[in-house]
Formats: structure tokens, C-alpha cells, sequence
């Protein structure tokens, strides 16, 4: 057996149960989410489209592109509390950004922003930053098919 | 807070706590000690054996006290499994039993047990005749549900006990989500074995009973000492047993009343919220139902987000059974009904009680209404 | 009433009820709900487990409620023979452990378990050098009770601990009647499973918990829900859980001080009643005791008739254990000690508490002296 | 299943368990047993002993005979309070009867003059029966004995 001391006494245990755990800021994205709706097809310059409803959470997103930084974002998501709150913060964070540090945002990242989230959600924060880098890439591609058709 | 979660849990009742604190502050007596003093702890446990046989109807020996309505359910299931090995190894059950009853013949099944779970209609109820076409020689046990927890959906018990009995092959129906509820003798569903709970019918939690007709063959899965007629061992909880027992008897007197009173408003508020809001379905409509139970889909908009909208108002729903809450799979229960992942995703529970009244009701419409509109402007789907 | 049966039950602590009281009345919510007003009640068990880990020492991940002593024996002894069945089938444990584990045990036999049941000394201590003996390398467990609820006759768990440590075999030790009563932590008992239930130590009764050592693999004995870490499922008795966690810190806050306090009180009536009766032998003497307890044999008298003779002097004393008042036959313990069958019938056990000071003991030398005297008048041996 | 009516509903059920189940008569019998003590040999007719110590319950009794009536009745007792309190309310059943109704005792009679016992203490109300009806056949014996030996 081990030292009582080794082992972890906290007085806050992490819950893998109730929704209700989501700290102040997640309640705060989820009831007022950032960022929310979508961009028109003309401001567009990228789109992300990540998971699966048949079987849990998906995000769309939108982004526009100004001297390589992230000038607007958007987006919707059909999920639980924590895909909602989760991809608020995402597109927070990467608002302002250059394209370069957007790509570099991680799930991580967005977990501690928000300041934690259930053991159980963590997965969800993974699916704003796909949804980003998926509509980095649509942008890329399409500035590349331009950069070809380019004389 | 409005709490329309009364499926998961409900508050204990004054006057049941009224009748359990004496055993708590002074007759704390062990019930199996021979002096006069802790004869009073016995006394007073038989006494409630007695009022529980009393509201169920039946003999005062048929009724075993336990914990939880889980170790009822184990009691039930396991035991006879094991009481009738050397009879057969075939036990049917249902797809949308809870799991108490579900990972129970889960684990039977890794002793060497086989297992029928019968499918449910889009109504979310089992066929007699499937049921009985799956009957074998070597069945020992049927175990269905009495309502479900989830959608409040009936099943047939009575019929199925007609049909076991002739067949005799032990009954056992889960009516953790029916006593209390229901404005008749539990006996009279005719099973072998049903199982309930103190804490669904404003009773104490860790507490619950079992009923166990007299001539049904059950092993024990807690052995130790002789008591509860030896079929369930440990020092029984006195206090905790005298208010099941008083809670049992309140919601006796009360379930005809209540019975009607719940169905108007439940009926109400679905009508309602069909016109109110588009996109909606009443899950398991099509069947007899017990009244305080509705379960509801909602396009486009998951449950959790749902539950967690109305918390923010102080409205406590629930998107299934509690104790599978840690889950994040859509409801087996509804998956058996026919839905799919999605529509189960998009489902809540509304479970009314005691203190549900028409304008609790209407407070939640209103508050359900603006968190579905706000999660599809919201929503990719 | 002089009630000196603290082995049997204690009586509720009023500063446990009072911690109890608030998820009686307010804090009602089901602990696996979805909503923050639930969400407090599996907080506070989540803060009970915290502080019964702390004082036990150990993890607070390594604690799961049960519903009795019982409940906790048979989850040990049951779960681990489950759930090493394909490494073996043999399981060591005394002739004087508590029904909860040797009726358990035997249950077991006929399931195709073989249990060696170790004999004990006239003192009524487990020999190690016999223990090491008796394992195998299908040995799967070996359980032996700390303080046996009887005598007070300590084993020596510690070594039997070391013992099995190295040869890597579970071990599981009743604790019921040491749990609260010991002045250093349960957990450098070293066991792998330590039982204690809330009863015996000011808590409620319905109450208990199991240790288990984070590595020690257990099959769960109630399936359902996702509770209690997936090893019990059922609705969680919050309020009693919250009473057994305050119960636990209140006992070992003081248990330094009542350990010498009632070895001084015990020591003492031991002393005097041997002077005062004739034919009179104390059992266990040779070995370490549990400071509350003394067991008595007395010559040409029925233990029985002892108990009801002091009972009628408003003494509350019994035989032996609680639970085994409903055979007649005489003590197990005893006789695996030596003592014939009409030395054990002969004999009664005093179990001291908080309540009991001289004055408490010194009435009861009194009615039980003049209650042998006249049971002897009376006898025909 | 039964029909509820025809199980049994008792407000008293009967208790296999604890002693206290005793009512006042047998408690009485127990802390007062009547017929205490020991005929002395020159005034013993007959003698029963009953019952072994090493496994339970143990009777001697004491009978004197006078016109074909018990005259006077003793016993000592070694048990429970069952045993104990039937023992004393047999001797007091037995005292000035004639030997042919004393012989007709029986334990349900014991049972029924304490206005009942506990289930599982009812074998008890045996041990004074037989040790009677041993008194009596001893008496039978020496008598016959006597009559034999006559001329
Ligand atoms: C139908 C059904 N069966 C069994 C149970 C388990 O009962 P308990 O919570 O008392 O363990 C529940 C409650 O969740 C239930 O709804
Ligand atoms: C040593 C021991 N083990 C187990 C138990 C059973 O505990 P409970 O009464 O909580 O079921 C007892 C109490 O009777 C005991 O003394």
C-alpha cells in the first residue's frame, strides 16, 4: 500500500458526473456564446465544417482573412454545453490573430482560457480547433487555386 | 427552484422525517438484540413490515427490506438466477429496463446466464407475443419493467403474469418508477417479485423493499446474519425503514388523487408545447403512460444544452435516467424506440410531483420555449 | 438504562444527526443529477469521502459507501473472489470471523470456492506461521478480521498484512469493530480491503464503507448505475453518508483518549468481578483487546438468562453478536477457543462507549452479581 | 399469487428473534419461579432429571406422592428464561393434581397457562413434561418394586 501522503487529497475533486460542474466562464460562453451566426458567402474567405451530429457534437465556422489575420469569425454549433462554450472561446481567441498563431491555438489552450471544464467535455474543445484549422485550410487551398489561376 | 425531476429523486416528506427521528434520537436500539430496549427497534420494523403489506396486499413476510431500488432489482434478478441454476440458465428481460436490471443480467450473462432483451414498438412497449414465443424450457426468470423512467411508458405486467404463471417461470417487474404512483395494490400486478424504492415516493434515500411472493425460490446476495428471514443480511436501517414505510402508506392514500391531477397537466402542457414549439415530439404517446412522465425531443438542439438552459432559469429537468447521467451515449431507451442518435441526443425528461402545479408548469413552458429558440440560432443543424 | 452493548449498535451522535439534518430537509437532490441544486449533494459526498480518507489515510478515490458492515464484508470477500476467479479458487480466513464474511464464505463453497478456515488459539488469536502455511498459489484472498466483535481479541493484522504484501495475495480485514475505536489510522492496518459500517461508531445505522486499496482488483456485488466509481450502484443514501463521514472524524478525534479511558474502566470490573464471583473466566485475556469489551463465562448459568436477568435491571448486555440472537447455538468464537458448548452458553459480552463511566459500572457489578447468585440458586448444574 | 385477504395481517406478529418477546407471566416465572429447591431424599417419591447441560437445557425434578396426588413438587433448572419460567409454571400445573391428570400435562398446556412463548423458545416447555413424567415413572417403578417385593 502506499503512503497516505502520496496519494491526492483535494478538497475540490474533479466530478466525471453533472453537467453542473461547468465553472462561471463556460456558463458564460454557453448562455452568451461570441462570435455566434455565420459570415455571407461574399466575406467569406474560409469555412470549417467538423463532427458529426448523427453521432454528438459539429461546428460550423467562418472566418475572413485581412493582411493575414483573422478579421471576423463566426460560428454555430449544434452540441452540449461544453462543444457550445468550448467553440465560443475558440473563435475569441483566435479573433485578432494572425493566421500562423491561429494554427497554433490548442485544445489546451481553450480549456484554460475558459478556466477548466469536466474531465468528461475535455474532448469537446477539440472540436473548435479543428474547425478552425479545417477553415485555415479552405482558405489556404483557395488562395493557392487563386495564386495558380494567376497568370 | 421549480424541480420537475421527480423520476430521479423527490423531496422527503415533512411528516416522514417527523416519523424517522425518534428512531434516530432515541430508539437507536439494533433490532437483533435480546433486551427490551432494542425490541423496540424490532417491534417498530415489523410494524412497518405490516403497513407496507398492508398498502401492497399482501402478507407481511413477502416484504424484504434493502437499500436502493438497484439492490431490490439485484436481489430480485440475481437471486433467482442463482436460486434456479440447476433449472435452467435462460432469463428474458427488455431493451429499456434501467440499469440496475440491465447490468445485472449483463453480469449474469458472464456466469454463463443467456439473456433475450426483447425489443419495444415505437411506443416503447414489448409484445406479449414475442415474449412468449422466446419462452423456453430453460427460462427461470422474466424480468420487465412496470413504467419506464425515461418515457413513463407501461408495459403489459399483468398480462405477462397471467402468461408466466401458467408457464411457472418467476415474474419479476420493476416498480420503482410506479409505487406510490399507482391507485392500486402493487400486488395486483400479479408478479413474482417487484421491486420499489423509498426515495422515488418522497420517502428517505437507502432505503427500498422487495416483494417476494411466498413460494419464490431466492437466493440472497448480501449473506451474513439471519436478518430479513435470512434473505438479506446486515443491521437493518431503523429509521430509514420506518419512513419508507410511512411515505409507502401517504402515497397510497394520495395516488388516486394525484394520478388524475398530474395526467390533466401533463396533458396540458403537451399540447401545448406542440403548438408553441415546432419541431417537437412526445416520445411514447402512443402507449398507456404513467401520468407525471414526459419525454420530448426537439430538433436540432442537444439535451444537455437543454437541461443546462433551464437550470439557468432554476428548472431542474433531466435528459434521462440519473445514474446513467455520467454516460455521454444517446438513451438506450430511446434508441429502442426507433430514434435515432440524434433525436435520443435531443430529448429531455419532464417528471412531475407533489408540488407541480399549473403555474410551475406554465413557467417552464416559457422558460423551455426561450432556451430551444436560443439554442437553434445557435445551432449548426 | 445502562447500555453497554456498544459492539451491537451505538447510539446516533446528536452532532451527526444535526450534519444529517440539512439533506433530510433541504439538500434532497439525486447526487448523479444534472442541475446545480443536485449538483450540492454530490459535492458533499464527495467532501465525506475526502474526510473519511483523511482520517483513514488514504485516497479519497479509495473509499466506497455501502450500505452496511455487512455490505462492506460481502463486497470484499464476494468482489474479489469474482474477480480473481480465473487466477484461483482458494480463500483463507478464521473460524471466528463475523457471519458477514464466514457465511459469505461459505456461499462461496458453493460456488465452487475453496476456503480454509484457520483455527485459533485459546486465546482466540490466528496463528501466522498456520496462515503462511495454508496459502497456495491458488489463493485469491485471505480475509481475518481486526478485533473480533465478541472477545475484543485483536489479530495481528499487520503482519498478516506484511505476509500477503509479498506474496502478492489480497487481503481483506473487518474493521467493524476497531474502525473509530483505534488511536492511529485504519489504513496502516496495510490491508488491501478494510470493512467499517456507522453504526458502531456513533453514525447511522444504513450506513458503511469499504477501503480498497487502489490496485485491488473487485468485482462489483450491485450492478446498475455508474455510482460509487462503477463498484455500487443505487442512489446514494446522502444524508446517511454525510452522518458517517462526521461520525468517522468525531471517533477518531477521540478515540486516544477513550482507548485509555475504557481500558482502565474495563480492566477494572474485570478485576473486581472476578473477586466478587465465583466461578467466573474471562475470555481472551492472553491476547491484545479492544479497550470496550470484555466477554465473561460464568459457571452453571445460561447466558440468556444472564441477559434477561440484568435486562430486568435495566442493563442492557448480550451474548454475543447482535445478529446471531436467532440461533441457539452456542457461540462459534468461543468455541473455536476451547470453551465447550456449556462453558459458551455460559457466557455474556460487556461492550463499553462514550456513555459508560464507574458509576455505569459499578450498578452493573452489582445486578450482576445478585443475577448469578439467583440463577445459580436456581440451577440444577 | 394468493389473494391479499387470505394472507396473514397481524399487528403482533410472532418473533423468531430477541428474548424480550416474553410476556409479563413468563417474565414473572422466570424472576420468581415457584417450586424452587430439592426434596429431601426421605421425602422424594420420585425423581426426574431431563435435559443435557453439555448441549442445552437441564431439568431435575422433585415429586412426593400422597393419595395418589403430587403433594408436593420441586425443581432446579438449568437454561434460558424459556426454560426456567415453563419449569416453574409446570410444577405449579402439576402441584396437588392426581398423578393420572399430572401425566396428562402436556407442553402445549405449559404454553398456553403462560399465555404463550416465543416460537423458537417453545421446545422448552417440553423439558419440565418429561421431567414430570420421568418423576412419575420412577414412582410407578418404585412402587411396583414395592408391591413385587411385598410377600
Ligand atoms: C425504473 C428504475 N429502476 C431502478 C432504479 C434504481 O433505484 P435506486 O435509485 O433506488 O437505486 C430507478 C431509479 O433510478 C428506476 O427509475
Ligand atoms: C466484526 C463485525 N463485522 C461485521 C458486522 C456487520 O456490520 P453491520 O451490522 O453494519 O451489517 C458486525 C456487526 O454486527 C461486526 O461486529
Amino acid at each position: 500500500m502506499g503512503s497516505p501522503s502520496s496519494k491526492e487529497k483535494t478538497d475540490q475533486p474533479e466530478y466525471s458526473g453533472p453537467i453542473l460542474y461547468y465553472n462561471d466562464t463556460v456558463l458564460d460562453h454557453f448562455t452568451n456564446p461570441r462570435n455566434v451566426g455565420e459570415l455571407a458567402e461574399n466575406e467569406t474567405d474560409g469555412y470549417g465544417l467538423v463532427g458529426d451530429p448523427m453521432c454528438g457534437d459539429q461546428m460550423k465556422l467562418w472566418i475572413s482573412i485581412r493582411s493575414e489575420r483573422i478579421d471576423r469569425i463566426a460560428f454555430k454549433s449544434y452540441g452540449c454545453p461544453g462543444a457550445i462554450a468550448t467553440s465560443s472561446m475558440l473563435t475569441d481567441l483566435a479573433k485578432g490573430r494572425t493566421v500562423e498563431e491561429a494554427k497554433r491555438i490548442t485544445d489546451d489552450d481553450v480549456v484554460e482560457a475558459l478556466g477548466g471544464i469536466p474531465e468528461r467535455k475535455k474532448h469537446c474543445s477539440l472540436l473548435g480547433v479543428l474547425a478552425l484549422q479545417a477553415a485555415i485550410k479552405d482558405w489556404e487551398t483557395k488562395c493557392s487555386l487563386k495564386k495558380e489561376s494567376e497568370p | 427552484m421549480i424541480y420537475l425531476d421527480h423520476n430521479a429523486t423527490t423531496p422527503l416528506d415533512r411528516r416522514v422525517l417527523e416519523t424517522m427521528l425518534p428512531y434516530l434520537e432515541n430508539e437507536w436500539g439494533n433490532p437483533s438484540s435480546p433486551y427490551r430496549f432494542a425490541s423496540r427497534a424490532k417491534i417498530a420494523i415489523e410494524k412497518a413490515r405490516n403497513q407496507i403489506a398492508e398498502c401492497a396486499g399482501c402478507g407481511p413476510g413477502e416484504i424484504i427490506f434493502t437499500s436502493s431500488g438497484t439492490e431490490s432489482d439485484n436481489l430480485a434478478v440475481r437471486g433467482t438466477a442463482h436460486a434456479l441454476r440447476s433449472r435452467g440458465n435462460h432469463i428474458v428481460t427488455t431493451a429499456i429496463e434501467h440499469h440496475a436490471v440491465l447490468n445485472t443480467c449483463k453480469a449474469l450473462e458472464t456466469e454463463g446466464f443467456r439473456v433475450t432483451y426483447l425489443p419495444v414498438n415505437s411506443s416503447g412497449v414489448v409484445s406479449i407475443k414475442e415474449l412468449e414465443n422466446r419462452l423456453a424450457p430453460e427460462t427461470i426468470l422474466v424480468t420487465v419493467m412496470h413504467a419506464n423512467n425515461e418515457t413513463g411508458v407501461l408495459q403489459p405486467v399483468k398480462e405477462i403474469a397471467d402468461l408466466t404463471k401458467k408457464r411457472g417461470i418467476p415474474f419479476h417487474t420493476d416498480a420503482v418508477q410506479t409505487a406510490g404512483k399507482i391507485p392500486y395494490p402493487l400486488c395486483e400486478l400479479g408478479a413474482d417479485l417487484i421491486s420499489f424504492s423509498g426515495h422515488k415516493l418522497y420517502g428517505p434515500k437507502g432505503t427500498a423493499a422487495l416483494y417476494i411472493h411466498e413460494k419464490t425460490p431466492l437466493s440472497p446476495i448480501l449473506t451474513g446474519g439471519l436478518q430479513e428471514n435470512g434473505l438479506r443480511a446486515g443491521t437493518e436501517n431503523v429509521a430509514g425503514i420506518m419512513g419508507l414505510a410511512h411515505a409507502f402508506s401517504l402515497s397510497a392514500e394520495s395516488a388516486e388523487r394525484e394520478y388524475k391531477r398530474l395526467e390533466e397537466l401533463r396533458d396540458r402542457f403537451e399540447e401545448r408545447i406542440c403548438t408553441l414549439i415546432p419541431g417537437t415530439k412526445i416520445n411514447g404517446t402512443g402507449a398507456p403512460r404513467i401520468p407525471n412522465t414526459t419525454n420530448i425531443s426537439f430538433d436540432s438542439v442537444d439535451g444537455e444544452s437543454i437541461v443546462l438552459g433551464l437550470d439557468l432559469h432554476g428548472i431542474c429537468v433531466s435528459t434521462g435516467s440519473a445514474c446513467s447521467t455520467g454516460e455521454p451515449e444517446p438513451s438506450h431507451v430511446l434508441v429502442a424506440m426507433g430514434l435515432s442518435p440524434k433525436e435520443a441526443q435531443g430529448s429531455i425528461r419532464i417528471s412531475l410531483g407533489r408540488d407541480t402545479g399549473e403555474a410551475e408548469m406554465d413557467t417552464a413552458l416559457e422558460a423551455l420555449s426561450d432556451t430551444i429558440k436560443r439554442l437553434r440560432s445557435i445551432s449548426s443543424v
